[in-house]
């Protein structure tokens, strides 16, 4: 038994502890310290996340490098890591992730304008980086638990470290006013994910007992997926809806899908840049991603059944949140509506439940979390340069910092599913998955990427074109460090969009697998061709 | 030599690549870094052209695979790239026309500090149009329609600082979107019913599918087209994207971008061969949007935007061609290469005035401009004969074949077709003709701007009379070499098919009544333009006069019909987000709360009636105990 | 006498005093009331000691009572102290805090 | 008549016959035994020794029995008791199980936690340079009067509470180990009746102190009265007090005497006995509709007692509860579990809703300790070997947690004393982020947030519940441990998100005992959540009764 995804996940934890011990203070020595110690732990973690990817055997088991540890006995609880290609990719995701949006929030975590002595003093800028690094390790957990219950655990720890850091570290700007509206945001991200948190716990429990009744008192995944797929576990239809209603509710509010939705603008609008990209890059794409694992997984038939219905959700969700983005004021509430949309087509791609659906489901949880990671972030320092995140107080920047607009513009473009781009990719996978097996649904979904081009280039022409406006004039361009948070990402976003094959060879044996867990085929073409000419891989 | 097919992409890709991340260092000479990507791509196009030239017919087509692009189990997309004589022939076109185009902007974009950049968006263009014509299958194709589309829009809006530019290029890019949604549709069905969305395969295998399949995945091809192409009802962005840089006009919105729709449409000419319905609908639309940008052209001040409308009517012409079937294909694909030499010529040569003008664009602000301009006068009238169809010209060889071709479709819709199209050809002449007595004939109208500054119209440099006197080359006798011999035909035919049909005229007729349709529309314009002084003011002019002023109310009809309710749709959205959903959950927050507070008030502090809860309590709890057990 | 009656007795006691701890407002008067209550128990356990024929109920008679002079000690202590304070008996006095 | 009076002889010639020697099993009952032998010597240290003497003797005597009560419970755990054999203790009057083990180190720990607590006396200012605790100098004194100010300046301190408590905590170990009524009666009297006096004790706001305790005498005198009528109906029905022997009769295995079928013998004394005893012990959990005590009485107690009451007097009551039902009427589950879950829905619903408006940090907490009594409810009506385990884990965890919280309230202060008023807590984690952050995570172990042990204790109860078939009721506490989060989250966020305000109350340093008592807390609590295999094992070994 290797020891690689535990350290992987104790990494970033120890690192948490170790950057919230770190000594105390307001000078710019000690918060260097702190800082350039959460990068290096962050990048270590990096590191082992890349080591573990390499090792993983795309054409191997589903789950490698298991490690497994007896945790509670009790109630058949394991400590069990292993990672699958879905897993992996997204592992590497939030590890590439997480030192970006560190550099990214070098200053964000600097003493706010409070009064002497107090916390925000002296242990601010400790505690921000600490809650990123108890955000990475817990993300990291949960994408690689094997076991329920861990996943669980981890799914709803994760939202007391960002309840802090949402409701902790806002944009610098604002008065009291701003803060309340920051407190209801975290508030508001802690209610109800807990709900949807709690709900999944009786759905966790529900699903435990029906397992101990018929003798397979445990909470790991293999061996439930295993059962249920033997027959060994059989549960009842009903049980099984309710059982998967209640996971799949948790998972949809963090996603969120709509109606669940409405927590996001309010988290990432009152939150800083990075912490807007960790919820929306990387925390949300927890709740996709245990759609895709654990409701499909441990509850085909259901899954089957609630498909159309949680695909028309999804549709709605990819319109209604174009829509919103399109009639946003604010910047960041814009861009968080544009994520409502992704996360809609995320959905709409896994619950298709085919190849193609549920391949690019997968790689537009990576490319979304990429691409928004470079607009949300170029926002953000566009912000901190103004001050202020309505629409209508910019105007002209293209012309004082040309850098930054064309940053701007790239992920703006991204966001858009421009071919070319990572998230074209995905997002046709998805649209081509979808239609393959719901043809008018895949059709109104298409109408999506009209709305997102037109969400994406009014922000852009409003802010970055024109004439130059007041507040605008003597904006500084870029900095050093801000290109080197962005240039990494945009090298993504396009590598992936050109050469997206090492990804979809990681993912594409666990979609089989989860497709064969649901029994589910890929519609055959009406007319197939005789010979194709790239050739099936199968 | 097959290895120089990826190259002909890399060359401009790399060029922009290095113009636009390059920094300042490259501003001194990114421009000739950028036409010289541009013409070693048209080298290598050369190159492999007469490698081409040099194989036998069925061994001209060559397919290079380059990697894996997405493999999923059953969908498999590659980048590889096909060059057979179809693509070739807009290879050369794209590159050729790109240099030249390249060349002019140095001279045209010399004053403008972002000129680096401006060669890096060309240079992308060129990569991506490349891309568009070179993919082997329709998803790579999607990337350059896109791609291209991107370059598009960055240049209408390459001087962002004028709200009009940033407002024009973000349209341009939102209609196209739409017709991109019919692409990705068509992907999707063609993946749907042959699990492939290659050419060969998809080819291969539509003989196969139903009529009614493919009729669906020609009509969404048809609506990619109309985006691309600026056909009715698609059409609005044309007209607004010359808010360009004039080169940009001349290289994407003239000569190649907006014909990539006819490209598409040939190109899938075995889908709309088996899928006589979307050949229907591909007609109609390029014979109302012939008359429509003819229209348009007529009623237009700006010089650039009647070229605009012009462009519309022409492209047209070709999507009427390319919608005939193998009749019209290799002629659609003829008037498209002509028209891409004469429009970017008087695209130049628009320019050029402008440049002269001090960017002044309406022709009322003209005059007389032949006397200043000798050069791009001469190679202005040439394109002006061209495009009208004057006998001997490139324009004329390449509309008749249309023009013939639309009579040879045969019965009614033969007829309708044939006379539209000489309709057409009367109202070119006509708006030509205006265009060019306004503009260089005539007594000089220009004015000093607001600021007292007096226009010195004057030649351009060299870098921009070279080009427009190659265009103007290409102009005269690109016609006549392709006509000569059927050398074009016999070029294309193995890849579109040809079929000759039956005209109820002879060619000569039709040769005969278009060369009187065009006396009449400049007879016409004579009449109107060139007899008496035009008012510097136009005048109130009819109804249809106003109504084409506007685009024929396109505008006013997407706002009315499109833009106000979605964007009150959006509204309402925004609304309903706040007060609905979040509203039910603030409410449900709010009714705990209230709950809370007036269930608070039983806790009112006196011990007896917390005893009196108690005693009630227990009374509830005996009763309930007793009742359980009798039921 | 039917034995039983006197568990009717018992009842009829306890109701009494449950109602006086609901009616009267002196904590003593309370307090009594609830002395009242568990004395109607002991009537009941000592009836039914007789009934059952064992000693039980009487022995836990003996119990009662001495746990009620238990209460009657502390409870005595807690209201004179009150009273002391507030020089008044009425429970309905003590709601200070509330809601 | 005469027949029954010659049974009566016959049965009394019986016993007579057979009466034995009073056996007591020293050794097995040392827990209780040592306990109320320090109280003893309390009592006599109050008489004879100097007041100056008193405070150190009094804490070190009550620490060091607590625990060598402690000690000895872990002998007899050691020795098997409580896992492997059981047994019947004082003439069958008192259990020697598992549960009775568990729960009473249970108790023994969190009084070791109170004391700590009582013991504190840094907090307040020393008044007239007298160290002073949170009790007041002379409870006989009149608030704010003369006598009053003599007691204090003259540095006497109310050193009773020691020798009290440990009754009390004699009371609470008998309880949950009572096995017949007339010792769970007596029981619950002798841990109530010191309570009610160490209500009364607070140095401050000395009016809601004695307030709270003329509340909880009255009113828990009261639900002693009708617990002593149900023991009386219920010695009517069966003719024992003997829990087991209740068993036997109810399941008819041990059938009454036959003549009294119809005059007593019948099932509606048996229900109204149960209905009433359930009452008694539903008052002490604080369940919903008898739970209307608790706020006043938590809010106006010595924070330390209301502590001590919170965690200990719910373990023993929960004991008690768990033995009457698990012992003597699991034949009635049918009868009993519909009501019981009424009981649990609305404590847990009412519980969580009333909580969500308070201002007040003891109030608010009290209202929470009604909802978690609901929590533990469910675990109590599942009725199985796993429903028993996780409700004695449930209240080991929710034990320390409430320790540790109202250990925390000790500290923050203002001129008049403790600060409980929650606008007076904004702003503390920006103060005080240590002391914010340890509350903030008892608040959340409240909440039931995962890593933490109020989660293990919701998720074995709640599983223990589903598994018994109380799907519904999972349900219910599900959705109201959401509402129940919310008020939770709203002192966070004023602790953290909102701004101090000028002259609030500010964080006292205590001294090593208050520092213990929250270490232990905190220690717990994190232990629980992340290792809990260990505690839940040894929950689960315990959970068998006897009898």
């Amino acid at each position: 038994m290797s020891y690689l995804l535990t350290a992987t996940c104790v990494v970033p934890a120890a690192g948490a502890i170790l950057t919230a011990a770190l000594p105390a203070g307001s000078t710019e020595a000690r918060r260097r310290t702190t800082k350039l110690t959460a990068l290096a732990v962050s990048a270590a973690t990096l590191a082992l996340a890349a080591v573990a990817a390499a090792r993983f055997e795309p054409g191997g088991a589903r789950y490698q490098l298991t490690e497994s540890y007896s945790w509670i006995r009790s109630f058949g609880i394991n400590f069990s890591l292993g990672v699958d290609g879905i897993g992996a990719v997204l592992v590497l995701l939030t590890a590439v992730l997480v030192p970006i949006v560190m550099l990214a929030s070098w200053h964000d975590a600097d003493p706010a304008p409070a009064p002497e002595g107090t916390f925000e003093n002296r242990r601010r800028t400790q505690g921000f980086f600490a809650l990123i690094l108890a955000v990475e390790a817990m993300v990291i957990v949960s994408f690689l638990a094997t076991d329920v219950f861990l996943f669980y655990v981890f799914f709803e720890a994760m939202l007391i470290p960002m309840y802090f850091l949402i409701g902790g570290f806002g944009d610098k700007a604002g008065g009291p006013e701003a803060a309340r509206q920051r407190s209801y945001a975290a508030v508001k991200f802690l209610l109800y994910n807990l709900l949807g948190g709690l709900v999944m716990l009786a759905a966790v429990i529900g699903l435990y007992v029906i397992a101990q009744q018929q003798g397979q008192a445990t909470f790991d995944l293999q061996s439930l997926t295993s059962a249920i797929a033997d027959g060994k576990l059989v549960i009842d239809p009903t049980a099984e809806r309710a059982l998967f209603l209640g996971f799949f509710f948790a998972f949809a509010v963090k996603a969120p899908l709509w109606p669940l939705h409405t927590w996001l603008p309010n988290a990432m609008g009152e939150s800083t840049a990075g912490t807007a990209v960790l919820i929306t890059a990387v925390v949300d794409k927890v709740g996709t991603f245990a759609m895709l694992r654990f409701c499909l997984g441990l509850f085909p038939d259901a899954s089957k059944f609630f498909a159309p219905a949680i695909l028309v959700l999804s549709v709605i969700g990819i319109i209604y949140g174009a829509l919103l983005a399109v009639g946003q004021k604010d910047i960041k509430r814009l861009i968080a509506y544009a994520s409502i949309s992704h996360f809609g087509f995320i959905i709409m791609g896994i619950f298709a439940m085919t190849s193609q659906g549920q391949s690019g489901a997968t790689l537009y949880m990576v490319n979304h979390g990429i691409s928004t990671a470079a607009w949300l972030l170029v926002a953000g320092f566009l912000i901190s340069r103004r001050g202020s995140r309505l629409i209508a107080d910019y105007g002209g920047v293209q012309k004082v910092a040309p850098v930054l607009a064309g940053t701007f513009l790239i992920g703006g473009l991204a966001t858009l599913s421009l071919p070319g781009l990572a998230p074209f990719v995905s997002e046709f996978l998805v649209l081509v998955g979808t239609f393959s097996r719901y043809p008018v649904l895949g059709i109104i979904a298409t109408f999506g990427i009209v709305l997102a081009a037109l969400y994406a280039l009014v922000l852009y022409q409003r802010t970055m074109t024109g004439p130059v406006k007041d507040g605008v004039r003597g904006m500084a361009d870029l900095k050093v460090r801000e290109i080197a948070v962005v240039a990494p990402l945009v090298a993504l976003t396009v590598f992936l969009g050109v050469y997206p094959k090492p990804l979809t060879d990681l993912v594409n044996p666990a979609v089989n697998d989860t497709l064969s867990q649901v029994h589910r085929t890929d519609p055959a073409p009406a007319h197939p061709v005789a010979e194709p000419a790239g050739g099936e891989q199968k | 030599m097959n290895s120089l097919i990826p190259l002909l992409v890399a060359a401009p890709l790399a060029g922009a690549a290095l113009l636009l991340l390059g920094g300042r260092a490259l501003d001194r000479f990114g421009h000739w870094l950028g036409t010289l990507a541009a013409a070693l791509s048209f080298v290598f196009g050369l190159v492999l052209f007469f490698s081409m030239l040099g194989r036998s017919t069925d061994q001209r087509p060559v397919h290079v695979q380059l990697f894996s692009w997405v493999p999923v189990n059953g969908f498999q997309a590659d980048v590889a790239f096909q060059l057979d004589q179809l693509s070739i022939t807009f290879v050369l076109l794209i590159t050729g026309v790109g240099t030249l185009i390249h060349l002019y902007s140095v001279g045209y974009m010399a004053h403008d500090e972002r000129r680096r950049r401006f060669f890096g968006y060309l240079n992308l263009f060129l990569a991506a149009m490349l891309l568009l014509v070179l993919a082997d299958n329709y998803l790579l194709l999607y990337v350059g329609w896109e791609g291209v589309g991107l370059a598009s829009y960055l240049l209408i809006g390459f001087w962002q600082h004028k709200p009009s530019a940033a407002t024009a290029a973000k349209k341009a890019f939102l209609v196209n979107r739409v017709g991109d949604v019919g692409l990705s549709i068509a992907i999707m069905l063609m993946f749907t019913d042959f699990g492939n969305f290659t050419y060969l395969g998809v080819f291969g295998a539509a003989g196969q599918a139903s009529r009614s399949q493919l009729t669906a995945i020609g009509l969404m091809l048809l609506l990619a087209a109309c985006g691309k192409s600026a056909q009715v009802p698609l059409q609005s962005w044309l007209g607004d994207a010359m808010e360009g840089p004039t080169p940009v006009s001349a290289l994407i919105h003239a000569a190649t971008m907006v014909t990539a729709g006819v490209y598409l449409i040939t190109r899938s000419h075995a889908i709309f061969d088996l899928a006589p319905d979307a050949q229907t609908a591909v007609v109609c639309v390029g014979a109302v949007t012939l008359l429509f940008g003819a229209i348009v052209g007529c009623a237009k001040d700006d010089i650039k935007k009647a070229l605009a409308g012009s462009t519309m009517s022409q492209i047209g012409y070709m999507i009427l061609a390319a919608g005939l079937g193998p009749i019209g294909y290799v002629f659609a694909i003829m008037h498209l290469v002509t028209h891409g030499f004469f429009k970017a010529g008087l695209f130049l040569g628009a320019g050029s005035v402008m440049h002269g003008m001090d960017d002044e664009v309406n022709m009322r602000h003209y005059g007389g401009l032949r006397k200043y301009m000798p050069i791009t006068f001469v190679t202005f009238g040439l394109g002006y004969l061209a495009i009208i169809g004057f006998p001997g010209l490139s324009g004329f060889f390449s509309k008749d074949k249309i023009i013939e071709a639309a009579f040879a479709k045969g019965g009614t819709e033969g007829w309708i077709l044939g006379l539209v199209t000489l309709v057409g050809a009367a109202v070119t002449a006509f708006y030509m003709t205006r265009v060019m007595i306004l503009t260089f004939f005539g007594e000089k109208r220009w004015q000093a701007d607001d600021e007292g500054h007096q226009p010195h119209p004057h030649e351009s440099p060299s870098t921009m009379t070279l080009p427009m006197i190659v265009l103007a080359f290409g102009s005269v006798f690109a016609g006549g070499l392709f006509a000569f011999n059927s050398s074009f035909l016999k070029w294309l035919e193995p890849i579109t098919g040809h079929s000759e049909g039956n005209s109820p005229l002879s060619s000569l007729t039709v040769t005969l009544l278009t060369s009187a349709c065009l006396l009449v529309g400049v007879a016409l314009a004579y009449v109107v333009y060139g007899r008496s002084p035009v008012p510097v003011t136009p005048p109130v002019g009819s109804v249809l006069t106003r109504a084409a002023r506007r685009d024929l109310l396109q505008d006013e009809f997407n706002h009315a019909v499109l833009v106000r309710p979605g964007s009150a749709l959006a509204a309402a959205l925004v609304y309903l987000d706040s007060k609905g959903l979040d509203g039910f959950v603030n409410g449900l927050a709010a009714a705990i709360g209230g709950i809370s507070s007036r269930l608070r008030r039983v806790q009112n502090g006196y011990v007896r009636s917390y005893a009196l809860s108690m005693f009630g309590g227990t009374l509830v709890l005996v009763a309930t105990t007793l009742l359980m057990r009798s039921v | 006498m039917n034995p039983v009656n006197y568990l009717y007795l018992a009842a009829l006691l306890f109701t009494i005093g449950a109602s006086g701890v609901l009616i009267r407002r002196n904590a003593i008067v309370l307090f009594m009331c609830v002395e009242l209550m568990l004395n109607a128990s002991n009537l009941a356990l000592v009836t039914f000691s007789r009934l059952h024929g064992n000693l039980d109920g009487q022995i836990i008679a003996f119990f009662t009572m001495v746990v009620a002079a238990a209460e009657v000690v502390v409870g005595l202590a807690i209201i004179v102290s009150i009273f002391r304070t507030r020089h008044s008996a009425s429970v309905d006095d003590s709601n200070l805090m509330k809601l | 008549m005469s027949a029954v009076h010659s049974l009566w002889m016959e049965a009394a010639g019986a016993n007579t016959a057979s009466i034995p020697a009073p056996k007591i099993e020293y050794g097995q009952l040392s827990p209780m035994l040592i306990v109320f032998g320090t109280a003893l010597a309390g009592v006599l240290v109050e008489a004879f020794l100097p007041r100056r003497a008193r405070y150190g003797v009094q804490v070190a005597l009550a620490l060091s029995g607590l625990i060598a009560s402690f000690a000895a419970v872990v002998v007899l755990a050691a020795d098997g008791y409580g896992s492997t054999k059981s047994g019947l203790l004082a003439m069958g009057s008192v259990a020697l199980d598992g549960p009775a083990l568990f729960l009473q180190g249970v108790i023994l720990l969190a009084a070791v936690v109170s004391v700590l607590m009582y013991a504190e006396r840094r907090l307040d200012p020393r008044v007239e340079g007298v160290a002073s605790d949170a009790f007041t100098a002379q409870g006989a004194a009149t608030p704010g009067g003369e006598q009053e100010r003599l007691a204090t300046k003259a540095g006497f301190a109310s050193t009773e509470v020691y020798p009290l408590t440990l009754f009390a905590v004699g009371g609470m170990l008998l309880f949950p180990a009572a096995n017949d009524l007339l010792t769970m009666f007596v029981a619950l009297e002798v841990f109530s009746l010191p309570l009610y006096l160490l209500c009364a004790l607070a140095r401050r706001r000395r009016l809601l102190s004695q307030e709270a305790a003329v509340k909880y005498f009255l009113l828990g005198s009261f639900a002693s009265a009708f617990f002593l009528f149900g023991t009386a109906l219920l010695y009517g029905y069966a003719g024992t007090v003997r829990l087991p022997e209740i068993r036997d009769v109810i399941s008819g295995v041990a059938p009454s005497t036959p003549a009294l079928a119809n005059s007593t013998q019948n099932d509606a004394l048996l229900l109204i006995g149960l209905a009433m005893l359930a009452v008694g012990l539903l008052f002490k959990v604080g369940a919903v509709p008898f739970h209307s005590w608790t706020p006043d009485v938590y809010q106006g107690a010595p924070t330390p007692v209301t502590g001590f009451m919170a965690a200990a007097t719910k373990v023993a009551a929960f004991g008690a509860l768990l033995r009457l039902f698990y012992v003597a009427f699991p034949g009635l589950r049918w009868d009993w579990r519909p009501v019981m879950w009424g009981v649990a829905i609305l404590t847990m619903v009412v519980g969580a809703i009333l909580a969500v408006t308070q201002q007040d940090v003891k109030r608010l907490l009290a209202y929470s300790s009604i909802a978690h009594a609901g929590f533990i409810l469910t675990g109590v009506i599942a009725t199985n070997r796993q429903g028993l385990g996780a409700v004695l884990f449930y209240l080991l965890s929710y034990s320390f947690v409430t320790l540790g919280a109202f250990a925390v309230v000790t500290l923050v202060r203002d001129s008049k004393g403790e600060a409980t008023h929650l606008s007076s807590w904004a702003g503390l984690g920006r103060r005080s982020p240590l002391v914010a952050a340890v509350f903030a995570l008892f608040l959340l172990a409240f909440a039931g947030i995962p890593l933490t042990s109020g989660f293990t204790g919701k998720f074995a109860v709640f599983q223990a519940a589903a598994a018994g078939g109380a799907t519904p009721l999972v349900i219910v506490g599900v959705l109201s441990s959401a509402v129940a989060a919310f008020f939770y989250i709203r002192v966070i966020v004023l602790m953290f998100f909102s701004d101090p305000q000028p002259g609030g109350p500010a964080v006292a340093v205590p001294s090593v005992f208050t520092g213990t008592a929250i270490a232990l807390g905190v220690l717990v609590t994190v232990g629980l959540g992340v290792l809990p295999q260990y505690f839940l094992d040894l929950a689960s070994k315990a959970s068998m009764f006897v009898g």
